[in-house]
């Protein structure tokens, strides 16, 4: 064999898909992450019901609050381990030295990570919607595209963050506290439109902060992918 | 009716000169421990060589 | 690599004439607004809180934040130790001046609000300012190699000056409770000249003491960075 | 042979924390070339493959495989195959889904295909469903270097690639070195070991304290002679 193997490096998109899989491939493999994640946000949706007086305050009140602080936490947990797998053994190496670029190692690993946290959103909604005894009729799909927005600024920071975080001495004190200060607006945003919603008003009230999401998403998901190259052992 | 809360005043006052103050002793002091290490690291190296002792 | 040699100025205690020069100005403001200026006749002497309080956030988030973003866009393209340097201090210096926006803030806040604190956009940005400083300095104190930590850095330090904004929106869209900025109003120049003559004059000097600080804090970071070197060369 | 070198390094400088850890180092390797390069430890080897391999920066001087920058263009990285001190797999997954993964990654046409023709060539095809982090650490070698061989790299940089193999192994890998080189590949060996070395090579070179201290062609060297020199230089306590 003298001529080498027929090769056409993966683009940006098609490589972030590969990373994507493989990610999504060991979590489903070992799957303690996820479901570990999944019920400490029951857990929290529960412990949050009784640390709340009930004639005070309402529960469509509370819900909203309740949903996104537990979201964030959850969220956070996810984020920790996403890229010990690639330090373990150095396989990050493997991604490096491929030809794929930075951007496509980050973009995949954020939508792993984003599969991740969509999939304690779909289990964590309705639970809040359960407990909570929240009247949701058509409200489901508005609070669905709320999700949306809130995971996909979660997961853009925080994977940025956590491939800083793994790299230096007290990584899981670092991530929360390079992380929370960046989640404010998106709780803010997530909790304020989804109050809102669950309130029965008009989603033209939730404008402004669905704008604030949006606003965020789009500046945090360039400056992060921008970054991200900065991060590795350059 | 001017109030009387010239104790707001003088606290708000004297807390910020305590934490700028407190700032100046840390940069003072952290300067002069660092300048002192780097003396030490350099002479006792002085006399006994005169090629450098890598790592 | 030549580790010797050279002579050592740099092993000597020195004097540092701006820091002095910055203390007196600060001192010399401190007589003028306590003693000298008049007291306002609604808020009462509390209202001369301004004077430190204002200056020290001005300086904080406007010349010391600022500071840190535009040397942490720099060094990623530059890749120059100074620029991670001047971030460091910026970073820390800034700290001490929100540290003492928040102490002075509440004190204000409790007279003119009757509340020692509310969430208001300035006061909470004020805060995150000061969470994302501290974690800004966690984080190089977490990290090992001088390039890494640089790297690093930079990168918070542009993501935090990205996040100081939307913050600042959603908290103001949340709620807003404090004093419009009657100064930079141009309409109204609400305050009486020599009251203004204190201001500008706490703002010259404690932009004086920042510069100093700044220097001084710069000075500890070169010198850190060059006993290091020297220490990894002696073994 | 083209006229354009495999792999080309002029004045590579790297530091860390202001240590000088790889020092204007250059070299030149056509496509047949095997450079050996020995050294103690610390002497910068590793630094200066990841430098070529392109996972790190110079801070100064320029890497090119086949004329294109490996800085600058994925298609230069595309040719480089790398087998490092770690495995570089994931543990959680098969040692297949391992290797069909580089496969994918260089965008190989039938990456099970490829997967399979060079764990067969390592010989741990039979142990393909097995989870990587279930094998011993000769069998991670064997699956690690079978990964970086799946795309036939035109340059090879292997990180005492003997570690860990036993005389199958060793055997498998000294067949698949030889059949890259003969194909046209360049390879860049890391060892402590001079017989090991000196076997393959048609350069040697000595590293220390991120310099080349010393860097011929093979046949201008007698193997005894120059055992005894590297001892001579590596004892030498910086």
């Amino acid at each position: 064999m003298t001529e080498p193997r027929v090769a056409n490096p993966p683009g940006t998109l098609a490589a972030s898909w590969i990373v994507a899989r493989k990610d999504l491939a060991i979590e489903f493999r070992t799957r303690t992450a996820f479901l570990s994640a999944l019920v400490f946000a029951l857990l929290g949706v529960t412990i949050f019901y009784f640390a709340w007086d009930a004639t005070a305050v309402s529960a469509a009140d509370l819900a909203p609050g309740v949903l996104w602080v537990i979201f964030t936490f959850a969220g956070l947990l996810g984020l920790q381990r996403s890229f010990g797998s690639e330090l373990a053994d150095r396989a990050i190496d493997g991604l490096l030295g491929a030809p794929i670029s930075r951007e496509a190692i980050y973009l995949g690993k954020a939508l792993a990570n984003l599969v991740f946290v969509g999939g304690i959103l779909v289990v964590t909604i309705p639970a809040v919607v359960l407990f909570y005894n929240l009247p949701m009729g058509e409200g489901i799909g508005a609070l669905a595209g709320i999700a949306a927005l809130a995971a996909i600024g979660l997961v853009a920071v925080g994977t940025l963050f956590s491939a800083m975080a793994v790299n230096t001495r007290m990584a899981e004190l670092l991530l929360p506290m390079l992380s929370l200060p960046f989640f404010v607006p998106i709780v803010m945003g997530a909790a304020q439109s989804s109050a809102r919603l669950m309130a029965g008003r008009p989603i033209a009230e939730a404008w402004p902060w669905l704008r604030i999401l949006v606003a965020f998403d789009i500046v945090f998901v360039t400056a992060c992918t921008l970054a991200f190259p900065y991060t590795l052992d350059e | 009716m001017t109030p009387d809360n010239a104790g707001f005043a003088t606290a708000a006052y004297t807390l910020a000169a305590l934490v700028y103050g407190a700032y100046i002793v840390s940069l003072k002091v952290r300067e002069r421990r660092l300048r002192e290490r780097l003396a030490r690291l350099e002479s006792p190296a002085r006399p006994a060589s005169n090629r450098p002792a890598g790592a | 690599m030549t580790t010797a040699s050279e002579p050592l100025p740099l092993a000597r205690p020195r004097r540092d004439p701006l820091l002095g020069v910055a203390i007196v100005a600060v001192a010399l403001v401190y007589v003028r607004a306590l003693a000298f200026t008049p007291i306002e006749a609604r808020q009462g002497p509390a209202q001369k809180i301004l004077y430190i309080h204002a200056s020290a956030a001005f300086i904080a988030l406007y010349v010391a934040f600022a500071l840190m973003a535009v040397c942490s866009i720099l060094y990623l393209w530059l890749k120059d130790e100074k620029l991670d340097r001047v971030a460091e201090s910026a970073a820390e210096v800034g700290l001490t001046f929100t540290t003492v926006v928040l102490l002075t803030g509440p004190l204000w806040g409790k007279t003119i609000w009757g509340a020692w604190w509310t969430w208001d956009a300035r006061l909470t940005s004020t805060l995150f300012l000061w969470f994302l400083i501290v974690a800004y300095s966690l984080l190089r104190g977490a990290v090992e190699e001088r390039g890494r930590r640089a790297r690093y850095s930079a990168v918070l330090g542009i993501l935090a000056a990205l996040l100081v904004p939307f913050i600042h929106l959603s908290v103001y869209l949340f709620r807003t409770l404090h004093p419009m900025p009657i100064l930079l109003k141009p309409s109204a120049p609400s305050m009486p000249a020599e009251m203004q003559v204190t201001f500008f004059s706490a703002f010259s000097a404690f932009l004086l003491l920042f510069a100093a600080l700044l220097r001084a804090r710069y000075r500890i970071a070169t010198l850190r960075d060059l006993v290091a070197s020297r220490e990894e060369h002696a073994g | 042979m083209t006229a354009t070198p495999v792999v080309h390094a002029e004045g590579l400088i790297r530091s860390f924390s202001g240590r000088r850890v790889v020092d204007s180092v250059s070299f030149t390797l056509r496509g047949g070339d095997c450079l050996a390069l020995f050294g103690p430890n610390g002497a910068g080897k590793t630094t200066l493959l990841r430098l070529v391999a392109g996972l790190l920066a110079p801070a100064q001087g320029t890497v090119q495989v086949n004329g294109v920058s490996i800085r600058e263009g994925a298609a230069a990285r595309a040719q480089v195959g790398l087998v490092s001190h770690a495995s570089m797999l994931y543990g959680a997954l098969t040692v297949r889904e391992n290797v069909e993964l580089a496969a994918r990654l260089y965008g190989l046409a039938d990456p099970s295909a490829a997967a399979h023709a060079a764990l067969a060539l390592m010989k741990v095809d039979d142990r393909a469903d097995a989870f990587a982090r279930t094998l011993s650490r000769g069998l991670q070698q064997r699956v690690s270097i079978a990964r970086a061989m799946v795309h036939q790299p035109r340059l090879l940089l292997c990180d005492e690639p003997y570690t860990g193999l036993d005389d199958a192994g060793s055997a498998a890998l000294t067949a698949v070195l030889t059949e890259r080189r003969e194909a046209g590949a360049a390879l860049l060996l890391v060892t402590h070991n001079l017989t090991e070395g000196l076997a393959l090579a048609t350069q040697a070179a000595i590293m220390r304290r991120g310099r080349f201290v010393r860097h011929e062609a093979r046949e201008l060297l007698d193997p005894g002679a120059y055992q005894s020199q590297y001892r001579e230089l590596a004892a030498v306590h910086d």
